[in-house]
């Protein structure tokens, strides 16, 4: 089960201008989202491993890399959240 | 009646492109000839119309209305939306309506059912093979979106099956038409997982034995046991079966296997045996 | 194991609401007294969940992605955006995500291929029924929108099948949940066509006689037959068919039957016999 | 086949703002569509047949709704319009 308006969030994001408007000032863009508390909370501690577990993988690759994370950061934490081999096969 | 002229495989990595200046001068060189020899058998095939089945790499479809399977319909289609992807020289391409509706039609007749779609953007999943194997003028394209991107996906044995009624339709469509298969994504790879950047080189490597074996059940039950664990990304191996099932099984030859760790994917580039 | 306790059916014309003024005292008794015989059977099998079939009048999809069938496994619906609808109490649905995908989920694994919505909203095509039934609160409501609305259609048969499959996914659920399925739509009635306004009563007669006779056989026949001359807005009974599928083909009871000149729409009711 | 930016301009007056703008000033609205020539000139004569080659009957049937076309004005040009038995079959 994904968490919609997180998807919607990065899927957005997409769009150049969107993405330059977050990176200047992430709160008045995240302000037009109804995330959920601890939604927000992970998205404002750049918590990789939690938004892992809400939103497509390719989405949540692409908003580390929009948000300027360097790659292999990104790497380092994704590759820590060490999901289960169960996860995975869900995701075929 | 139209005439099926030939079946392609063929990656779709982004970093093929974004990531050329860090790949060694023969990494590219590899690539690039693969590409070229692609090129060199569509062209020589000489298709009027170019069906292309890649994933929606979230360009056009979000979760608000995800389909399993789409079909482009449209007489233009848009080019690629990302912004690394500049290089790409046509802002639109052309569809091909007849053909895409007679697709749609002869699926819903065979209970298929496919989301239809009169505008799409064609993302680097569609551009970067057309564009690497060198086709311009390009022939018409019909798009066929299959989500491997987001599961729940449809199944390899229901890939197959698409493959086979594409086939189908081609042969049953009324006209003089040159069409061409084009499968695009895969093989091993993983974007956005724990596992980010492992390529599976057993599975490719297998995997493209039997793809070139020409035996379809060995190959659906390979995948079935093996491709959940090649990686997320591994799960466009879904549009080659359908390139399978549209050569009805009968085997390909591969022209490159390229694992390249700064591409992130097992790059595979074929054509299939069209007897 | 969830149950299947009940499959119902209902029109749901607009003019039912918009045009309350200009139907005779009559009419608008005759249609609240079907509603509310309909709520009286649903509430009596009080279902948990209820799958409703619905097309969607162009709230949700357009020509860039229309599909023919979708899911909604959303935990929320949105209520029904038309302006002229806004007595509709509620603002947001719930929805019942388990369901949903399991629905999803059996759909891939049988050879059927939905879109998937995480987020709907849900036209008067559904909220007329539950409205003017008089659920309150509402069940659970899972949403498959089937596109009756934009050619080219499933065909009948798959929607027959379809059906078989929803109640397939409700038997295997796993989960104590009553579920119940209602289609709306139909029957006759032509919108922005050269026939809008006629009613095509013999049609709707013999094919609310097909359904109740529980000969799908028949029944599809008849439909192959006659259904394309009912009024572009009868493919609407496409729904009305899935329901027949999902009740085993057993036929149903019918509730009413009101030809409304004003409602431009054959109106029918009825549930069926789950045996 | 069916008009893709007719259609998505009929699809976008469903929102009532837009609406709103339409029935005010309708160049203006226009011209944000890339409508072929003879498309635009059937919009702008309230031409009901030719549009209702080009677009989803229902569509068809909201748009003249909202831009003002009483009901019996739309019922009367619609019917005149006697579309061949072929093409409802079609339509199915
Ligand atoms: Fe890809
Ligand atoms: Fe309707």
């Amino acid at each position: 089960m994904r968490d919609y308006w997180l998807s919607k969030l990065f899927f957005d994001l997409q769009d150049p201008p969107l993405a330059d408007a977050y990176r200047a000032d992430r709160k008045s863009v995240l302000a037009r989202y109804p995330l959920k508390a601890e939604v927000r909370a992970a998205v404002e501690a750049d918590d990789v491993a939690a938004l892992y577990r809400l939103v497509n993988p390719y989405l949540l690759r692409f908003y580390f890399l929009m948000a300027g994370m360097p790659e292999e950061e990104f790497l380092r934490r994704i590759r820590a959240t060490g999901a289960t081999d169960t996860k995975r096969a869900a995701r075929g | 009646m139209a005439e099926l002229v030939g079946v392609y495989a063929a990656s779709h990595g982004p970093m093929i492109v974004r990531n050329r200046e860090k790949l060694t001068p023969a990494e590219n060189e590899s690539l690039d000839s693969a590409f070229t020899e692609l090129g060199r058998r569509i062209k020589a095939a000489r298709p009027d119309a170019l069906i292309i089945i890649s994933p929606d790499h979230w360009v056009n479809f979000f979760i608000d209305n995800l389909p399993a399977i789409c079909v482009g319909v449209g007489e233009v289609h848009d080019g690629p939306p990302e912004p690394w992807f500049k290089a790409f020289p046509h802002r639109t391409l052309a569809g091909h309506p007849p053909l895409a509706e007679h697709v749609v039609r002869t699926a819903l007749e065979r209970d298929f059912e496919p989301s239809v779609s009169y505008r799409l953007k064609l993302d680097h999943g569609f551009c970067i093979p057309l564009w690497k194997a060198g086709l311009d003028p390009l022939p018409a394209v019909v798009p066929v979106v299959l989500n491997d991107i987001e599961p729940p996906f449809p199944s390899v044995k229901r890939c197959y099956a698409w493959g086979a009624l594409l086939a189908e339709a081609v042969a049953s469509f009324p006209g003089k038409l040159r069409v061409g298969i084009l499968a695009t994504g895969g093989l091993s790879h993983s974007i956005g997982e724990p596992d980010m950047g492992r390529i599976d080189e057993a599975f490719d490597r297998e995997c493209l034995r039997q793809f070139e074996s020409g035996n379809p059940s060995a190959l659906l039950g390979f995948l079935g046991e093996r491709l959940h664990g090649a990686g997320n990304g591994a799960s466009e191996v879904r549009n080659w079966v359908a390139a399978h099932g549209a050569a009805r099984g009968r085997g390909f030859e591969l022209i490159r296997y390229d694992p390249i760790p700064n591409v992130y994917v097992g790059c595979g580039f074929a054509s299939w045996n069209l007897g």
